[in-house]
């Protein structure tokens, strides 16, 4: 019986498979009907994004496909990457005598329909406030009170001069009223406020940017439409007169760059808004509808040390290490030269903050030299080796283990990185330091963390050696510098990593948050980097160049700034190529 | 009756084994280096904020609390909320597992009723060139390495050959068309799933054929089949109304065997072709410490092990008369 | 062939064995099969003692249970004056090398794995007697003693380089490495042809007169009963159906179970004595 | 457990009079020689590095070449991204693949024979206890459970690797160890050993365990096929030893620098390695398999 079942089943499994390979065939033809619609613009992204809420958005993917609907008050210019008006209608009028900033709206409606007024912005700020936004609240913390004095014009009160005020406070985007007033008011029934607050499921934003969300299916691609209301539209904004030009944009998801560049070749994206890794370079440019974009990055990697313990609480050792250091041999081989030297904390592509008068660390040196002066530093500091690094006759050789100048043995100690599933680089990078670092016969261990674990190691615990990090978007504004080497942040959690402490530095970081003079400012923050670079409590190492492509078929005009071409003026400017 | 002991029996051993899991994976998760606060990369966030935010997501209550907590939670279905998505992982899971599902099913079906058909025809040709053939053939498939053949399928097949899809589950040029009839759209989602399908099917389909072979040659030799040939039944008879179906009882077996382990192919599949399913998904909350959507998945994985190994021991114990619990 | 009545070696009491049939965690339905039932016997020192009945009748549970290797579910055993089945650790260890055992199949009873010197001189190992020369000569020896000569040939070999009778006599020479007192021979010759039978048997015959051992030797052939026991008892589904004197039972069966059992038996190995 | 010369001999018999059998097995056979070759490659990979420091597989850079280059004299499968060897890490990795699989699979083997001796010889409460263990790490799916713990733990080198591989792949063999462990459990050379006196633990270990051996090994060859495979996976996400060269860390290297589809002197020879390595002691076993004895295979079919 059992028998004569399957033998029905199997048959009637046979007749199943013609039918779907029929079908299967069938479907071959319908994908040929694919036709090139200029109006459609169609992005890769990497992953999915995670929310569509802005406040909890944390992940790149989310802040690229929200920053289509939220809009802030000031952007950067694309060529002089200085902040100029966006929502706002002009730059903030500053009066010393109330210490209070003035902000003057541009007419402007939300995609509903509905203006977009002070009152929007007022909501927004005591969002922030009320919730203590992460990222965000400390930026809003000093702002004493708001008022809107009409329902285009705000004026910020503020405890005391801030110079971020006008660079980070006021790039926050805006949110409207409608969209948030009930969520806010129940959320804050909570027993966890901000908890429900960031849990509190968005499926179409009400933003003023260029684009409306309209179809979203998870997991496959979001659908924008042009928003009928945004106020750049036809509008001359830092000499480009804006559209939005497409009808339409699609993010797909294209979890491998691989796949996304062959979609790329092959036409079924026009951008894919992610990092190409450098390989590809040549595999593009055969194409000759590919156009490749190498643009500079405000980013920061580098090799951070615990100075609160031995053996890198001595700077003389954290010198030696940097002059060990190769780094034009990470830039031209780990990353294929698409990556700039970095001689400070602040990149130097920045120009009007970072200081161009820095020592460059065994800089041009070949790797005898580099070990010869690292001997001699390090000797000089009262380190010895049963056998030295350089011999009698003046050459390397293979040292013993180096003892501390009270004569102890050096521990092995650890090089954490970031794993290579995250960071390739980063993790090569660690096994070549390490493997360097022994020429000197430093016992360094090249360890690869899972990023968490490496986060919570280095800021929670604090239980480590050295370590690389790297931040890969930079804000223009260098406060982060006090963020990074001010004492006051050397605690669990803070970003002081190192443990760096110079009350020198500390007081210098305490001045430039309140020099609202600018020159001032420059010459405070130069003078930090200079401090940072003579204890090199972090060696900078490089700053990578952002490598994107884009299939010139079916759209142009793209706008290239600092942090790629996926930016919201591409956004506003690509046209469809008339064919 | 004994079906129904057996049921009754494998069920409550299921919830005890998954408990222990669900408490171990627990213990593991928050006891691990790294929260998803001490990852967000900011040098804007200061320490207050991220302290706010970990006392709002409840990270620093006790450890015991936390648990019981949990344990309520997955009783009442919301498995907790995800730290990026902020949607509970249950609904996250909803989304995702259908289209796993989807993948995964069709895949063991197609690769077991091409296994079985060759591994018929293998072992019905013992010996000869054809089966030394296919048996090596289907150990070079069931080795091959997943991820790098999936790469090099989707490169031949989808770009140079441009016959398929390269990714995803769906052509959104054609879904975002209010005009685009369900036909098309389900003819859509086929043309998308062909490569992954395919890819999944020369993965598994190698280890089903060798299954079916063995367990062919073996029924081969049983008094019945030579009662069949003293009956005067011809070849093609025996093979495939009396040797086939019960050889390839083992196979069922072998799937729910296996299930753990194409499990984990499954996933890879997933990552590479963009497919939206559960398995990329946990991957993906693995690496960015999204602790509860990581947890909820993995249960979630193993709750459908367990129950498809249920399953497929109840479906064999009604097959085989002869197997008794 | 009756030695005196010597004291008593072996002592069962009252003793009964039931197996359940068919246990798994959700059914324990009391489904008992009785293996044994309130059975009695007395062995007295250098005797042999015969166990006849039909497979299934309970004799080999009986032997089991003298060796020790299963606990009776009611009544005792007492070997030596001491109840075997309370025995732990040093005492059990003790218990073991006065008994052993010789088993059915020569082909299961030996270790594929041991080498005919590892089968034999294993109790030596495990008691710890002797250092590995003297065990090498007291394998040698027993190996010689029982027509497995010269010794050095057989030492390294493994099992399924013997003949079956050569097996059946690598496990009497490991049965009696340890000089025991007591053999359970659980038929000992059903797996080997007739002529080797009369071998071994011989072998069993001599044991018992110039080693002094006791045996229980247990057979469904009452033919070979008759050739070597002492006395026997008659066993039928697990009740003891008559006991006594080997030869008057044998020659006037009071039961029918026991006629019954005589007339089935081939005549033939009734004359080859 | 130290097998005696004696018995050593038995085995060697044992495997000859197989041996036969098993090279006429055009499947053993194929598998034998490719074994050979990765066993030829694993040794010879201590030779390039004497050569020149610039064939390291890991450090070595060729000062001349800062990018993949394609096969020439000097780089005989051409050079990495960074300008290293490929010819040389293929070499290592050949080495690597032989630690990691063989290690991993003889530890579970180890773990899951004794869990399967214990459990079958033991029963009752141990026995159940020791299954339902079994179970449930059977379901959980390896590589997701090892890339998960690889990923919280934080630190991972390639010896925790492998024992986490092994921690996770000794179910099955117990189940089949068991099974074969309750009916030697009847024989009557095991009530013999009783008898004589032995201890439980000379029973499993002196008597058991020698007779559960060859299908021990046999699975081994199998566990040696997912060990591998799971390293390499493992590495190709980029949860392996960083400080290793593997075919999986190459592959990952290719894949992650972009030159998938630019490099195939690159991505191919380490993708080849890892399915033929697999295969070949894939073939190795079903090959042992079929001489052993064609009903072993189904491991689970116990209850």
């Amino acid at each position: 019986m059992i028998i004569k079942m399957q033998i029905s089943s199997l048959k009637v499994r046979k007749k199943g498979i013609v039918i779907l390979l029929t079908l299967i065939f069938s479907s071959f033809l319908f994908s040929c009907t694919e036709k090139k619609d200029g109006t459609i613009l169609k992005i890769g992204i990497a992953e999915e994004p995670r929310t569509l809420n802005i406040w909890l958005a944390s992940d790149a993917n989310s802040r690229k496909v929200l920053s289509l609907m939220y809009q802030n008050l000031y952007v950067r210019d694309p060529v002089s990457l200085q902040l100029i008006p966006w929502l706002a209608e002009s730059m903030p009028l500053f009066e010393p005598e109330t210490v209070s900033y003035i902000v003057k709206l541009r007419p402007a409606k939300w995609s509903d329909g509905s203006d977009l007024t002070s009152d929007d912005v007022l909501f927004t700020i005591n969002l922030i406030k009320k919730f203590k936004i992460p990222r965000l609240y400390s930026k809003w913390k000093f702002v004493k009170k708001v008022e809107a004095l009409d329902s285009q014009t705000i004026r910020f009160y503020l405890q005391k001069p801030v110079a971020i005020f006008v660079t980070k406070s006021l790039s926050v985007p805006i949110v409207s009223r409608s969209e948030w007033a009930d969520v806010a008011k129940k959320s804050l029934t909570h027993e966890k406020p901000l908890t429900a607050l960031l849990n509190h499921k968005i499926k179409f934003p009400l933003g003023c940017g260029p684009f409306v969300l309209k179809q979203r299916r998870e997991g496959a691609y979001l659908y924008f439409e042009k928003n009928r209301f945004f106020f750049g539209e036809n509008k001359k904004i830092a000499g480009h007169i804006l559209g939005p030009f497409v009808e339409k944009i699609i993010f797909k998801i294209y979890s491998s760059a691989d796949v996304a560049i062959l979609a790329l070749k092959k036409g079924s994206l026009d951008y894919h808004w992610s990092d190409i890794p450098p390989g590809h370079i040549n595999g593009l440019k055969e194409s000759k509808h590919i156009q490749v974009f190498v643009s500079k990055k405000s980013a920061l990697y580098f090799m951070g040390f615990n100075v609160r313990h031995s053996p890198f609480s001595d700077a003389a050792l954290r010198k030696a290490v940097s002059i060990l250091i190769d780094k034009e041999f990470i830039i031209s081989r780990i990353l294929q030269g698409y990556a700039s030297d970095m001689t400070s904390i602040v990149p130097k592509g920045n120009k009007f903050w970072h200081n161009p008068q820095l020592p460059a660390y065994g800089h041009g040196l070949t790797k005898q030299q580099r070990i010869k002066k690292a001997y001699a530093i390090l000797t000089e500091n009262g380190y010895t080796w049963k056998s030295p690094p350089i011999n009698e006759q003046g050459e390397t050789t293979m040292p013993s283990l180096i003892r501390l100048p009270n004569g102890e043995p050096m521990q092995d100690f650890t090089i954490l990185t970031p794993p290579a599933d995250y960071d390739p680089h980063r993790a090569a990078s660690g096994t070549i330091i390490q493997e360097w670092l022994k020429d000197l016969g430093l016992p360094a261990h090249s360890r690869p963390m899972s990023f968490g674990a490496l986060l919570s190691q280095v800021k929670q615990r604090r239980e480590f050696d050295t370590f690389i990090l790297g931040y890969g978007k930079l804000s223009l504004d260098p406060d982060y510098l006090r963020s990074f080497f001010h004492s006051k942040n050397n605690k669990k959690r803070g970003w002081n990593m190192s443990g760096y402490h110079n009350p020198d530095f500390d007081v210098a970081a305490d001045a430039s948050v309140a020099a609202v003079n600018i020159g001032e400012r420059q010459k405070l923050i130069r003078r930090m980097q200079e401090m940072v670079m003579t204890d090199v409590p972090y060696i900078p190492l490089y700053n990578p160049m952002r490598i994107e492509a884009i299939n010139m078929n079916n759209v142009s005009g793209w706008i290239k700034m600092v942090g790629g071409i996926g930016n919201l003026w591409s956004i506003c400017m690509v046209k469809p190529k008339q064919i | 009756m004994n079906l129904r002991r057996l049921i009754i029996r494998r069920s409550t051993e299921i919830f005890f084994i998954f408990f222990v899991i669900l408490t171990i994976l627990f213990l593991l998760f928050r006891l691990a280096p790294g929260d998803p606060v001490s990852r967000m990369v900011d040098p804007s966030m200061t320490t207050e904020e991220a302290e706010h935010l970990i006392n709002q997501l409840g990270l620093d209550r006790p450890l015991w609390s936390q648990y019981l907590f949990y344990v309520k939670n997955f009783f009442t279905g919301t498995l907790g909320n995800s730290f990026h998505y902020g949607e509970p992982v249950a609904q996250i899971i909803g989304q995702r597992l259908p289209n796993t599902i989807l993948l995964f099913t069709t895949s063991i079906i197609i690769s077991c009723i091409i296994g079985i058909y060759f591994g018929k025809i293998a072992a019905w040709n013992k010996g000869k060139k054809l089966d030394v053939w296919m048996t090596i053939g289907a150990l070079v498939l069931h080795t091959l390495f997943l991820p790098w053949a999936a790469l090099i399928i989707i490169w031949i097949f989808g770009y140079k050959l441009g016959w398929f899809p390269l990714n995803g589950m769906l052509t959104p040029e054609i879904w975002i068309n209010p005009e685009t009839g369900i036909f098309a759209r389900f003819l859509d989602v086929l043309h998308h799933m062909f490569l992954p399908l395919f890819t999944l099917c020369i993965i598994h389909f190698g280890s089903y054929l060798l299954i079916m072979r063995s367990g062919m040659l073996e029924t081969l030799q049983e008094d019945y089949i030579l009662t069949a040939k003293a009956k005067g039944l011809s070849a093609i008879e025996i093979r495939n109304r009396h040797a086939a179906p019960n050889a390839s009882l083992p196979v069922v077996t072998s799937v729910g065997l296996s299930l753990a382990f194409s499990v984990n192919g499954g996933a890879l599949t997933e990552i590479v072709f963009s497919w939206p399913g559960l398995g990329r998904e946990l991957i993906f909350a693995v690496s960015n410490n999204d602790y509860p959507l990581a947890l909820g998945s993995f249960l979630f994985i193993s709750i459908v092990v367990l129950v498809a190994n249920l399953i497929i021991d109840i479906l064999y114990a009604y097959l085989d008369p002869r197997i008794k619990y | 062939m009756k030695t005196g009545r010597d004291d008593t070696i072996l002592e069962i009491n009252d003793v009964s064995k039931y197996y359940q049939t068919g246990r798994s965690l959700f059914r324990k339905t009391e489904k008992k099969m009785t293996a044994l039932d309130k059975v009695s016997l007395k062995i007295n020192k250098g005797e042999i003692f015969g166990l006849v009945g039909k497979s299934g009748s309970g004799k080999s549970t009986i032997g089991r249970l003298v060796l020790n290797l299963e606990k009776p579910d009611s009544g005792s055993i007492i070997f030596a004056e001491t109840e075997i089945n309370s025995l732990r650790g040093k005492s059990l260890k003790q218990f073991r090398q006065k008994m052993q055992m010789i088993c059915q199949d020569p082909y299961q009873s030996l270790n594929p794995y041991f080498s005919v010197f590892d089968t034999i001189a294993e109790p030596l190992v495990i008691h710890n007697i002797g250092d590995k020369k003297e065990q090498l000569s007291r394998v040698q020896e027993l190996l010689e003693d029982f027509g497995l000569s010269p010794a050095t040939d057989f030492l390294d070999r493994y099992p399924h380089q013997l003949s079956g009778g050569q097996r059946q006599r690598v496990a009497i020479a490991r049965a009696m490495v340890l000089k025991p007192e007591f053999i359970v021979a659980d038929e000992p010759t059903s797996m080997l042809d007739a002529t080797v039978s009369i071998q071994i048997y011989s072998i069993l015959a001599h044991l018992k007169k110039y080693a002094g051992i006791t045996f229980l030797f247990i057979t469904h052939n009452i033919a070979a009963a008759r050739l070597l026991c002492d006395r026997i008892a008659v066993l039928n589904e697990g009740i003891v159906v008559e006991t006594g004197d080997c030869e008057s039972i044998v020659d006037n069966p009071a039961s029918e179970y026991t006629k019954a059992l005589i007339q089935a038996q081939p005549s033939f190995s009734y004359e080859s004595a | 457990m130290a097998p005696e010369n004696s018995q050593n001999a038995y085995q060697m018999e044992g495997l000859s009079r197989n041996w036969a059998l098993f090279i006429r097995n055009p499947i053993g056979k194929t598998g034998v020689i490719l074994l050979i070759i990765f066993g030829l490659m694993a040794v010879g990979s201590f030779l390039p590095p004497q050569i020149d420091t610039m064939y390291h597989p890991m450090t070595g850079v060729d000062p001349l070449i800062a990018n993949s280059s394609p096969p020439s004299w000097k780089h005989w499968l051409g050079t990495d991204y960074m300008g290293r060897d490929l010819f040389s890490q293929l070499l290592t990795g050949a080495r690597i693949a032989f630690i990691v699989g063989i290690t991993s699979a003889f530890i579970s083997i180890v773990f899951g024979t004794i869990i399967g001796m214990l459990a079958g010889y033991g029963g009752k409460i141990l026995d159940s206890v020791l299954m339902r263990l079994a179970d449930m790490i059977m379901v959980m799916p390896t590589l997701l459970v090892v890339l998960l713990l690889s990923s919280l733990l934080g630190q991972l080198n390639i010896w925790a690797i492998v024992l986490l591989i092994a921690l996770f792949r000794w179910p099955g063999v117990a189940r089949v160890i068991r099974s074969q462990t309750l009916s030697l459990k009847e024989r009557p050379f095991i009530d013999l050993a009783k008898i004589a006196g032995a201890s439980h633990f000379r029973i499993i270990f002196r008597h058991i365990a020698p007779n559960v051996l060859p299908m021990a090994l046999l699975f081994m060859t199998f566990r040696v096929t997912s060990a591998i495979i799971i390293e390499a996976v493992l590495a190709f996400l980029g949860f392996g030893d960083p400080s290793t060269v593997s075919w999986g860390m190459m592959l990952q290297w290719v894949w992650k620098t972009g030159h998938m589809f630019q490099a195939p002197y690159w991505l191919i020879p380490p993708g080849v390695c890892i399915s033929l390595i697999t295969l070949s002691f894939y073939m190795i076993g079903r090959a042992m398999e079929e001489i052993l004895d064609p009903r072993l295979r189904k491991e689970g079919k116990v209850d």
